[in-house]
């Protein structure tokens, strides 16, 4: 539930952080676990990318590095922010953030269809 | 009914956490680490009352050039010749220690100058320019930090208690105990102590228009009055001259608009568009501050007013870049409730700030109750008819931590604590439980019946007829109070009930100011006789005491004693400038 | 002006009505209640309560001091955002004509619209945000020049005033309750900054212990709030920063 | 929740992977022009030491940063607490480090090559 307090951008850079962060944790898994069929199941792992083919598997795709590149310059900020003099575009540095993470998975999208 | 109570025993009790209650307590506890201190309020500790609202500064001469007998000569005429100058003499001399404990041992951060020493500015009525600061926000700096350091020391807190009554000893001999309710429960309970500090900052809140914190209503002095303690100077209510003027509504209204806007350059302009300060002195709006309440009086008197009767202050020819820059935190306050103080014009009224009145004290804030010590804005003295800005907290800091070590003393030397009078308790508890057996009406009705009467015949400008009705006035509220009630049925963090309570603190002592009034029939600092307009004369200068007997309140005089410097004389060498104060700031 | 209401001048004497709902809570028992009351020019939050208080219901409990910004003591939730109700006026706030006050989030409620601010102020001086002196009252003064660094960095967090808005606006505070918050932490790291302070090492290790800096994912709630315009997220970062920088000096 | 040590660990395998994913994401975009297969990332990755470290270190990194992180979020949002926490943290780094080390150990070294 976002409540009215939560209502400002930062909030929901945190929130994209963390919802990124448990679907990267949760997709992970899985991705190891199709690479590690490489040996055992060649064949499988074949038919799992050629299954990437598909367009709705695709968009998917597209969402995962997405996740993956909001949550690499998500994180890049939050450290910045700590580690780094404090700089008073907070708001802009998020913005610059997600902008990144669209962009390259944007290009990563187009390459891929 | 017979109402429960509780019972609870200390050392050392606490009355109040501003700059006087938290001092005490500190001390008190460093003192005498074998006694028990319990510091007791009516809101949070260190949120509440006015020692956190001090925006100017901390009086304290620290300047090689300044001296601490200069320092007292300006607060001795600054109070007209009235102050006791043994406490004014003791006020100036340990604010310089008060000071360095503050800034070493407490943890606060006073501003600075270039080279590293503290930055002191200027405020009215002083020969130099004294005033230690943090930015615009003094008090927040000096209750917090003393806040902290109670915080994280072993002393026990009474949140949300309310004193209502002193209880002394059965044979009278000394105090036993204070009466409290316990706010959030509505319950009450007794505590006793060996040594009690009564450190709850007066608070002339009886004025339609006033800048005191919301809960301080003089409850302590009416405890006082009812023990037979003596009252000086009471009839001395400071007025600061401009407050906030938003309507009849708000909370606003009242709250102060600081005194560095006039000293800037700032216009103060009636309701017909003309400067009028002028007309009254020839400092303009740079008068002291009793001048130019009385001149703004006047004008409102006069008909000549802004929409909701007051006059206006303008600053916007200074430049609105200016003036926000300067003033960020006063504009952004007035910002904040809608009016734009840089550019625009915001309406101002004079407005009850300070209570120079008190109890009386010894220089060591004992009283003639045994067992009872009074400091801060509470005691009496230490400012005679006026006090100067910035010797506000000096006082209260400066005696609560000489009340924390004197209570540690005596405390350490007393034996088991005294059984309270059991009858007096009775009666205290009686009187706040009246409004329970009247039917549930509007107090705050009543409570603008108290500030409308205070404002227009107790006020600003004063005269015998005037007090005179003041004083009826009050008497028919007396009355009438009895007949509002307040519904009993769920007595916690009952507010209305607290409202109750502080009216009848405000009425009595609203009579006790009226009668000093009447009393005085002269003219000096902060009262002002439009039947007697002369100071009269210095060397037979007396003060008021005022006391409660069987034929209810009865005010006496008595002759100022010039223990240190006498009327004429000077404690300044005769090669000292009389002021080093720029005559261009 | 904001959606709707017209601000008749109190001076006027046909008055607007708004509504305004207010938490009631007594024991375990809470929920809203409505109440009609007058539209004023000159109005703040604090004195549309205390109007339901001394005009409809006179058990309705809250609590306030100064009136003007400095106690910090009469913070509520304002149409589901933490705000100084004293200083926040209505015009500012109100939406569809309409206006919720509930108590401040994070706190218990004591009734109504009080909360007990105790767990607030013991995690204060968890936190260490008590100064700890290295001098006496009878020792001269620091000389510290308003240039200097460290004063700047510890004056810029210095003006709080505990209202707890901060505290009510942060997430984590909500989710986990051994968190400091970013008002102490704040405290903390202006002390961290003074020179005059003798007891940075129990700080640090209290700043940096469970309840401490490490905690906070930055979501400057309590930035956004501050009513004094303070930056807890910037005292909190500088003080991840100095906990780590003190792990490596250790550690050397 | 978070003391130094965990906030240090998670900062610091932040910093490890932070390159470490760039890398990875610039050879998928590269990579996946014409459509992957087996026998292409195989190709590529099969036998290289250099492979192996790279994403050896991912999966060394990445288990005990999500681990961390999946901890936080289940304390916050779940209220996991005390040794059922302790017991999570610990099975989430197993599983990525344990499914991790096995897809490393596949696409690097198993399977010929060396
Ligand atoms: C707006 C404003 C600005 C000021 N600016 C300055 C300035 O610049 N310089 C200066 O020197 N002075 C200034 N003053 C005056 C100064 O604030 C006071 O003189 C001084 O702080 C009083 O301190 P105190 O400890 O006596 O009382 P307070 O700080 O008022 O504390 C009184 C305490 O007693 C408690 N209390 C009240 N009744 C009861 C009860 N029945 N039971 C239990 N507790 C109770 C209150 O809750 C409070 O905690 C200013 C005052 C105001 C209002
Ligand atoms: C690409 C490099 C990465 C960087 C720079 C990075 C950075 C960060 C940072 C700084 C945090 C702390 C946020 C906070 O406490 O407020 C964090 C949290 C987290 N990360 Fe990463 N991370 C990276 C990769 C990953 C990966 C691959 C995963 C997948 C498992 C992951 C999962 C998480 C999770 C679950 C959290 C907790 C989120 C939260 O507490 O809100 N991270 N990350
Ligand atoms: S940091 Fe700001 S919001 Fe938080 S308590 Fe202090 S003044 Fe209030
Ligand atoms: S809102 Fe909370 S998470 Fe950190 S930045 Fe502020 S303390
Ligand atoms: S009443 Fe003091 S801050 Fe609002």
């Amino acid at each position: 539930m976002i409540r009215p307090h939560r209502t400002h951008p930062l909030w929901f850079a945190f929130l994209l952080h963390r919802l990124s962060g448990l679907g990267l944790a949760l997709f992970l898994p899985i991705h190891f676990y199709m690479l590690s069929l490489a040996i055992s199941a060649p064949a499988r792992l074949d038919g799992f990318l050629r299954f990437t083919d598909l367009t709705i598997v695709k968009m998917a795709e597209y969402g995962l590095v997405f996740l993956l590149a909001a949550h690499l310059f998500g994180g890049l900020r939050l450290m910045a922010l700590e580690f780094l003099p404090w700089s008073p575009h907070q708001k802009t540095m998020a913005a610059l953030a997600v902008a990144l993470a669209f962009l390259v998975s944007t290009l990563f999208f187009l390459k891929a269809i | 009914m017979k109402p429960i109570i509780e019972r609870h025993d200390t050392d050392i009790l606490i009355l109040g956490t501003g700059g006087a209650g938290l001092f005490a307590a500190l001390h008190a506890q460093k003192a005498a680490p074998d006694q028990k201190v319990t510091i007791a309020v009516k809101g949070l500790i260190g949120k509440s009352g006015c020692t956190r609202m001090v925006q100017g500064g901390y009086n304290v001469a620290l300047n090689p050039q300044d001296s601490v007998e200069r320092h007292f000569m300006d607060t001795i005429i600054g109070g007209k010749w009235l102050p006791d100058q043994d406490m004014a003499w003791k006020l100036v001399t340990e604010a310089v220690t008060r000071i360095h404990e503050l800034e070493n041992e407490i943890g606060c951060f006073f501003d600075r100058n270039p080279d590293g020493t503290l930055h002191q500015k200027a405020f009215a009525g002083q020969t130099f320019d004294r005033t230690a600061h943090k930015g615009d926000l003094t008090g927040i700096e000096i209750i917090s930090r003393l806040m902290e350091q109670v915080l994280s020391r072993p002393i026990e807190k009474l949140q949300e208690h309310r004193a209502i009554g002193l209880i002394p000893s059965r044979d009278g001999s000394a105090l036993a105990g204070v009466l409290f309710i316990d706010m959030r429960r509505g319950t009450f309970r007794l505590v006793r102590a060996k040594t009690v500090l009564m450190a709850t900052g007066g608070g002339p809140t009886m004025y339609k228009y006033h800048t005191p914190s919301g809960d301080k209503s003089m409850d302590g002095l009416s405890m006082a009055l009812r023990r037979g303690l003596g009252l000086r100077d009471m009839e001395m209510v400071q007025f600061h001259p401009t407050g906030l003027m938003a309507g009849d509504e708000t909370k606003m209204t009242g709250t102060v608009l600081e005194e560095g806007l006039r000293g800037a350059g700032g216009y103060l302009i009636n309701g017909k568009n003309e400067r009028f300060m002028f007309n009254y002195d020839d400092a303009g709006e740079r008068a002291t501050r009793d001048i130019v309440s009385r001149a703004i009086y006047e004008e409102m008197r006069q008909g000549r007013t802004s929409p909701y009767g007051g006059v206006y202050i303008s600053m916007a020819h200074l430049g609105p870049e200016n003036v926000a820059k300067k003033f960020q935190g006063m504009v952004k306050r007035c910002a904040d409730s809608g009016f734009d103080l840089a550019a625009g014009l915001v309406e101002v009224v004079p407005t009850a700030h300070y209570l120079m009145g008190g109890v009386v004290v010894d220089v060591e804030t004992r009283t003639s109750l045994a067992g009872l010590y009074v400091a801060g804005e509470d005691a009496g003295g230490a400012h005679g008819s006026n006090r100067l800005g910035g010797n506000g907290v000096a006082n209260s800091t400066v005696y609560g931590g000489i009340a924390g070590d004197v209570m540690a003393a005596d405390a350490q030397k007393m034996g088991a604590l005294h059984d309270p009078d059991e009858t007096v308790l009775d009666e205290e508890m009686a009187r706040a439980i009246i409004p329970f057996s009247a039917k549930p009406g509007n107090v705050q009705e009543l409570r603008v019946r108290l500030m409308d009467a205070m404002w227009d015949d107790v006020g600003v400008m004063r005269d015998a007829a005037g007090l005179k009705r003041g004083i009826e006035k009050i008497a028919s509220l007396k009355t009438d109070m009895e007949n509002v009630g307040v519904s009993g049925d769920n007595l916690a963090f009952n507010l209305s009930w607290h409202d109750w309570l502080s009216l009848q603190s405000l009425i009595d002592t609203s009579e006790v100011i009226a009668k000093a009034g009447l009393s005085r029939e002269n003219s000096r600092g902060a009262h002002f006789r439009e039947d007697f307009p002369d100071a009269g004369s210095l060397d037979d200068s007396y003060f008021t005491i005022a006391t409660s007997g069987d034929k209810g309140i009865e005010v006496s005089r008595e002759a100022v004693k010039f223990t240190i410097v006498k009327p004429g004389e000077s404690l300044l060498g005769a090669d000292e400038a009389e002021t080093l104060v720029e005559a261009a700031q | 002006m904001v959606s709707g209401l017209k601000w008749s001048n109190q001076v006027a004497n046909e008055t607007q009505i708004m509504t305004v709902s207010i938490w009631r809570e007594s024991g375990d028992d809470g929920r809203f209640e409505e109440y009609e009351v007058p539209a004023r020019e000159n109005q703040t939050v604090l004195d549309v309560v205390a109007y339901v208080q001394q005009h409809i219901d006179p058990t309705l409990s809250y609590r306030f001091a100064c009136r003007v910004g400095m106690c910090g003591s009469c913070a509520m939730m304002v149409n589901g955002s933490p705000r100084w109700t004293c200083r926040t006026h209505v015009s500012k706030v109100v939406a569809d004509d309409q206006l919720e006050v509930a108590p401040l989030r994070n706190l218990p409620v004591i009734k109504d619209l009080a909360t007990d601010m105790d767990p607030f102020f013991e995690k204060w001086v968890a936190a260490e945000a008590v100064f700890h002196p290295s001098k006496t009252r009878h020792d001269p003064m620091a000389a510290i020049t308003p240039d200097d660094p460290m004063r700047i960095a510890a004056s810029e967090a210095i003006e709080c005033i505990n209202c707890a808005v901060c505290y009510a606006a942060c997430d984590v505070v909500e989710s986990n309750p051994d968190y400091f918050g970013p008002a102490a932490l704040n405290r903390s790291w202006s002390l961290l900054n003074d020179i005059r302070d003798a007891g940075q090492d129990v700080r640090l290790a209290a700043v940096g212990s469970n309840g401490g800096c490490h905690n906070c994912h930055s979501q400057q709630g309590c930035v956004q709030y501050c009513p004094n315009e303070l930056n807890p997220t910037l005292s909190i970062a500088g003080l991840k920063r100095e906990t780590t920088k003190a792990l490596f000096r250790r550690s050397r | 929740m978070l003391d130094l040590r965990l906030y240090m660990l998670q900062r610091l395998t932040a910093l490890i992977m932070a390159p470490l994913v760039i890398g990875h994401i610039a050879v998928m975009i590269y990579a996946v022009q014409d459509g992957l297969t087996v026998g292409e990332i195989l190709a590529r990755t099969q036998g290289s030491v250099a492979w192996f470290l790279f994403y050896g270190s991912f999966v060394v990194a990445v288990s005990v940063h999500g681990a961390i992180g999946l901890r936080v979020i289940s304390f916050e949002w779940f209220g996991l607490k005390g040794r059922a926490l302790q017991l999570f943290s610990w099975a989430i780094f197993a599983l990525l480090f344990g499914l991790g080390a096995k897809a490393v150990y596949a696409v690097t070294f198993a399977g010929g090559g060396l």
